[in-house]
């Protein structure tokens, strides 16, 4: 199979995976709350396509989508959402707090720009250990105006860390336009405050966005430092569940939509005849059939066992 | 007078400040357009404009060392942390900079700013979007810390707040949004109408067996278990803190040195809450009144989880606080 | 053993624990050609390199969140705060990132991780540089604080701190730099050397009339205090409370058991200070065995103030432990 | 009197406060510490000249000579080094922590970094005032790392705040050289980041301090924004009393001597005619009794009543 049409797949398994869990959130299956990516896909596939399994990935309180690409399991991820024993954190961290270490997923992240200054960190141990290998820290326009970018851009410049920041612009921090909180144009414009690059690419172009992060990964492992990639998108959806999105107009989201990048990648791979609509709307089967059963195992997992609510807060005292 | 909720009385509050006085405005993260996480600012970009409802980046730091300057300079901000979380963010311009100031600089550098934020579990947000921070600031002097448990009180307590020449930090709890409850109306020729002063408890229920300690959202837990042990000829009072610095010893030790016995209710976790310097004042000032000793019921010590089961675990609520006030007072006969 | 200072056995310990993991490192502001603000670290560039003792940009909360991500891939990083006033700009990435990530990720996230730095007053340092913050941290569920008290205390503990797989708060009173004390020394056939566990008060002095309960500085001047009452024929018990959090409530119970009488006696700010916690945890527990009020001595809750005279007046000293412990002894009977 | 006369009576007076103080520490008679600004008198005598008596300044630790150009009284200031309950902090403050609001002045900073949101914040407030004011924010090169140089600069950006941010390049962040914790050459580089401009100047050159700060600030005033000023200037102190500098060598500090801005600018007014030999040597002698005088007064003031510890923390139990 091209592996185009694995992106698309991919791409495919985030949009509908977050589809079904607003869903599940309107109906009140799931409480507290989620922030979904649809409309950002290409950034996440694009960016995990071009990684190797030895990196490292910080995500955000939008990560649904980072760790769906780097081969998180659908069916612990709903558990999780559910609040469910089996989740990837055993039902204590909820969607903003799920990673799978195995992967390199280090996890998302509650606070806005919280994980810059810690995929930092990952990245001055991984230049000590002069492996092959890089961390990848995704942070949003918003979280990019947070003292700990400035930071951490600092460190990983002046120490060549092999640390990949991938800005998802994605035109809004919650309500606020980007304009509104950036002081100039682009984040990417930023780097040269810290003496690496920086680049802003399409993030709706899976294609685009891989090869921006497969050249600052070989950058990186020549010991050349680190990079600051953005990708610009749009947050299709709400920010998060229950966001009327008073803030923008209809218009607005129309045209957004019109750049939405699973159809137009779709459309792409149709044309240069990678796909056909039949097998597009096989492989869309085959992934709703995939969260589906993620679904009925979430549902029918059991929940934590209250009476292990103090357990696991040391290594000396597991869970 | 009015019944509105919890949220409502804040906006009316922050509302009839902004109106009566040039100098106050808000700054926050989506305050504007978007009325702010829980909807409390909402509407009031319309009248008073994008330049007194600041919607600022995310940069909470320096949005609190931005408001510690305007008021320096004799502004009065306000500002909205949208999760009590992130004031860590603003730690050291809160404990550095606004509390030590008029302390160090005198008179002439006055601080009067204040710090809006929600705090509390029971919505399932998990261990970054549940905590209730107000033990640290309660360890900083020159730094007020509210945290109102009724629409009255939260309306009336934030006015005064925004008028107080020092740094406040004003606790709303989320849970507690919702809930209706009667303010004070506003009045053209009564400009302290409703006006509570900081550092008063407030009595919520009256009883002589057991004294319950409680604020912010546990004071109604607190109260919904005194209405169930009165089915059981048990007579609580119930001190809401309301303001848990300056504290308000006061009030505190007269209830219960009337009971003789106290449970205090905390909802951060256990050890290093403010519970333990309410426990440790009654010992100190009428250990010979208590026919039991202090205790106190708070969450355990862990973040606070985001599976349903876990979190209703985690708080306290009325079905403890009665099963312990129970269990005191058999002990304590 | 040897005698050696406080701030010699901090730095033997680290010069150890360096050697025997590769994965050690030091962060920190100023600890490579300077050896650090009070000098602990001096040296150890010369025999561990610029890549092991690394020093910083001024940018705290990155570096913890630099060695909360260094941790997690695998080292043990061990982060110098300057003074530990600054720990506020870190206190995000403590609160919201270190503290929660194994109980939240599970046996996966390892985070060991130590942070030092030197806390307290005595030196005219002023409002900004003399801060004890340990009542914040004791209440974070997830860190551990220790504040030993003496050379020895210091060298075990850090190096047990070191080899903790979970983030560590270690706290050096500036004031206990100079102190003298014996150490254990390494043993190249015992890893294990001199190593003590954390969680574990120690019974600084025996005494059967009145528990002095202290930690860090404060440990000092009740020890001076013991025996000055000596010579009253007040027999005092000293318990260095050492570490913190976890809290060894079980030597501190059995000492106040014994006494009955027991003052706490803390360097920060009254209000929300960790005595609170202590005194709560006593009553709650042993409350029966209690001859008088458990008492709380400690720093008015203002900010340190630089004046000499001031700063005098403001940290509690053996002379006022004295005097509290005299009238508790008076009353009691 | 010619202004530059002036200028130098002042920046004399800065260096033989700092020296004469630093030799009360080191008798002990001072306690606790100071951080000297010897050699860094031009940038605090060129930026003042250039302010109005309605600008704002916020000032660091190492700030005696940022107050004394800003006209603080040299008797109030000893007296808060001695701790007594005459000098400007009533004793509390010490050496960083000293102001004087009816001047602008408010005050040092004990945390490094710390004053550059409260400065910006000032600036917001002035900048809704509409007032001819603006407020300026001394910093040193190591604060300039810190998230909050970025969070600030970010805002006063985006909002146009009337804020010069004043860096002080000494070269040194304590031990730490400026670019073992920079990640590019100059910090004036990083206006770009931010949208409005930077300027590297001679931080030893008064006139060009000054002329730097009367461009920003009326661009300030404009209505057009916030400006980044870096002074490269040398301390030719220890960076705190007790510091044996052995992190530089003594040939880097003999060149450094060499630039020494106030011998450059005694040799320029003389050799330009504005002063002569006996002018400077009784400048010299009137700076020397304003401060016996200033040290006299600070000796024989009373210390603070210690029973006064615990008034004034809030506005309603004043001192
Ligand atoms: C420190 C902190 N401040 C605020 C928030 C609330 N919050 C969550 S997401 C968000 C917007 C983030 O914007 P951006 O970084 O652009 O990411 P996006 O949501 O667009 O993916 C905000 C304000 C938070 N979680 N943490
Ligand atoms: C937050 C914080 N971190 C560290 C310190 C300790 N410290 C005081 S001054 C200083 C160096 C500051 O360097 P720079 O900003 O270049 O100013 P300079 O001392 O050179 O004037 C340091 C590390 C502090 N006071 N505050
Ligand atoms: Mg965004
Ligand atoms: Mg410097």
């Amino acid at each position: 199979m091209d592996e185009n049409v694995e992106y698309y797949r991919q791409m495919l398994l985030i949009r509908l995976f977050e589809q079904r869990v607003e869903q599940l959130f309107t109906e009140g299956v799931i409480r507290g709350t989620m922030h979904p990516c649809t409309g950002q896909e290409a950034v996440a596939v694009g960016v995990m396509a071009a990684l190797s399994p030895s990196d490292y990935i910080t995500s955000t309180h939008r990560g649904h989508g980072h760790f769906l690409a780097r081969g998180g399991d659908p069916r612990l991820m709903m558990a999780e959402l559910f609040g469910k024993k089996t989740g990837y954190s055993g039902g204590r961290g909820g969607s903003q707090l799920m990673g799978d270490y195995s992967l390199g997923f280090l996890g998302g992240n509650g606070i806005t720009g919280g994980s810059i200054p810690v995929a930092t960190g990952v990245g001055l141990s991984l230049k000590r250990r002069q492996q092959d290998a890089v961390a990848v820290c995704f942070f949003g326009d918003g979280a990019s105006n947070q003292g700990t970018f400035h930071e951490s851009l600092n460190m990983a410049g002046l120490w060549d860390l092999p640390v990949l920041y991938v800005c998802e612009n994605n035109a809004y921090a919650m309500s606020t336009p980007v304009h509104q909180a950036l002081s100039i144009e682009n984040v990417a414009d930023r780097a040269g405050a810290y003496g690496f690059p920086g680049v802003s690419v399409d993030g709706n172009d899976v294609s685009a966005v891989r090869k921006a992060v497969v050249e600052a990964r070989a950058r990186a492992c020549r010991g050349k430092g680190p990079s600051l990639i953005e990708c610009k998108t749009y947050r299709l959806s709400g920010h998060s569940r229950g966001d009327q999105r008073r803030y923008r107009s209809a218009e607005e989201e129309q045209k957004a939509w019109q750049q939405d990048p699973i159809r137009r990648f779709r459309e792409k791979l149709e044309s240069e005849g990678f796909m056909d609509p039949d097998g597009t709307d096989q492989l869309q089967h085959e992934v709703q059939q995939q969260l589906e059963q993620a679904e009925q195992f979430a549902r029918e997992s059991s929940f934590p066992d209250p009476d292990d609510l103090e357990k696991g807060l040391y290594a000396t005292d597991q869970l | 007078m009015r019944q509105i909720s919890y949220s409502d009385a804040i906006r009316e509050a922050l509302t009839e400040e902004l109106r009566r006085d040039e100098d106050v405005f808000l700054m926050g993260e989506d305050i504007g357009a978007y009325g702010g996480a829980f909807g409390v600012t909402r509407g009031l970009i319309d009248e008073f404009g994008a330049e007194r409802v600041m919607d600022t980046p995310i940069s909470e730091g320096t949005t609190a060392g931005a408001a510690i300057g305007a008021a320096l300079e004799g502004r009065r901000p306000v500002v909205e942390f949208m999760f009590m979380d992130f004031i860590a963010l603003a730690a050291d311009q809160l404990l550095n900079q606004a509390a030590k100031l008029r302390y160090v600089f005198g008179e002439q550098a006055s601080c009067p700013l204040v710090i809006r934020t929600p705090t509390g579990g029971g919505r399932c947000y998990g261990p970054t979007h549940s905590q209730s921070l107000e033990a640290w600031f309660v360890h900083v002097p020159g730094l007020k810390v509210i945290a109102p448990a009724t629409p009255y009180d939260a309306k009336s307590l934030l006015k005064t707040a925004v008028r107080d020449p020092d740094p406040v930090l004003f606790l709303e709890h989320k849970m507690l949004y919702k809930q209706q409850g009667q303010v004070a109306d506003d009045d053209e020729h009564d400009d302290c109408r409703g006006i509570l002063p900081l550092g008063e408890a407030r009595i919520a229920r009256e009883g002589q067996d057991i004294t319950i300690v409680a604020w912010s959202g546990m004071t109604r837990e607190a109260e919904k278990a005194a209405e169930e042990l009165e089915k059981s000829d048990v007579e609580a009072e119930v001190v809401d803190m309301r303001t848990l610095s300056p504290m308000d010893t006061e009030t505190l030790l007269a209830s219960v040195r009337k009971t003789g016995c106290v449970l205090i209710v905390q909802e951060a976790p256990r050890t290093g809450g403010v519970g333990g310097e309410i426990s440790a004042r009654i010992s100190e000032n009428i250990y010979e009144y208590l026919d039991a000793p202090v205790r106190r019921l708070a969450s355990p010590d862990v973040p606070f989880p985001a599976s349903p089961v876990l979190e209703e675990r985690m708080i306290p609520d009325k079905n403890r606080i009665v099963e312990v006030a129970v269990e005191m007072l058999e002990e304590g006969i």
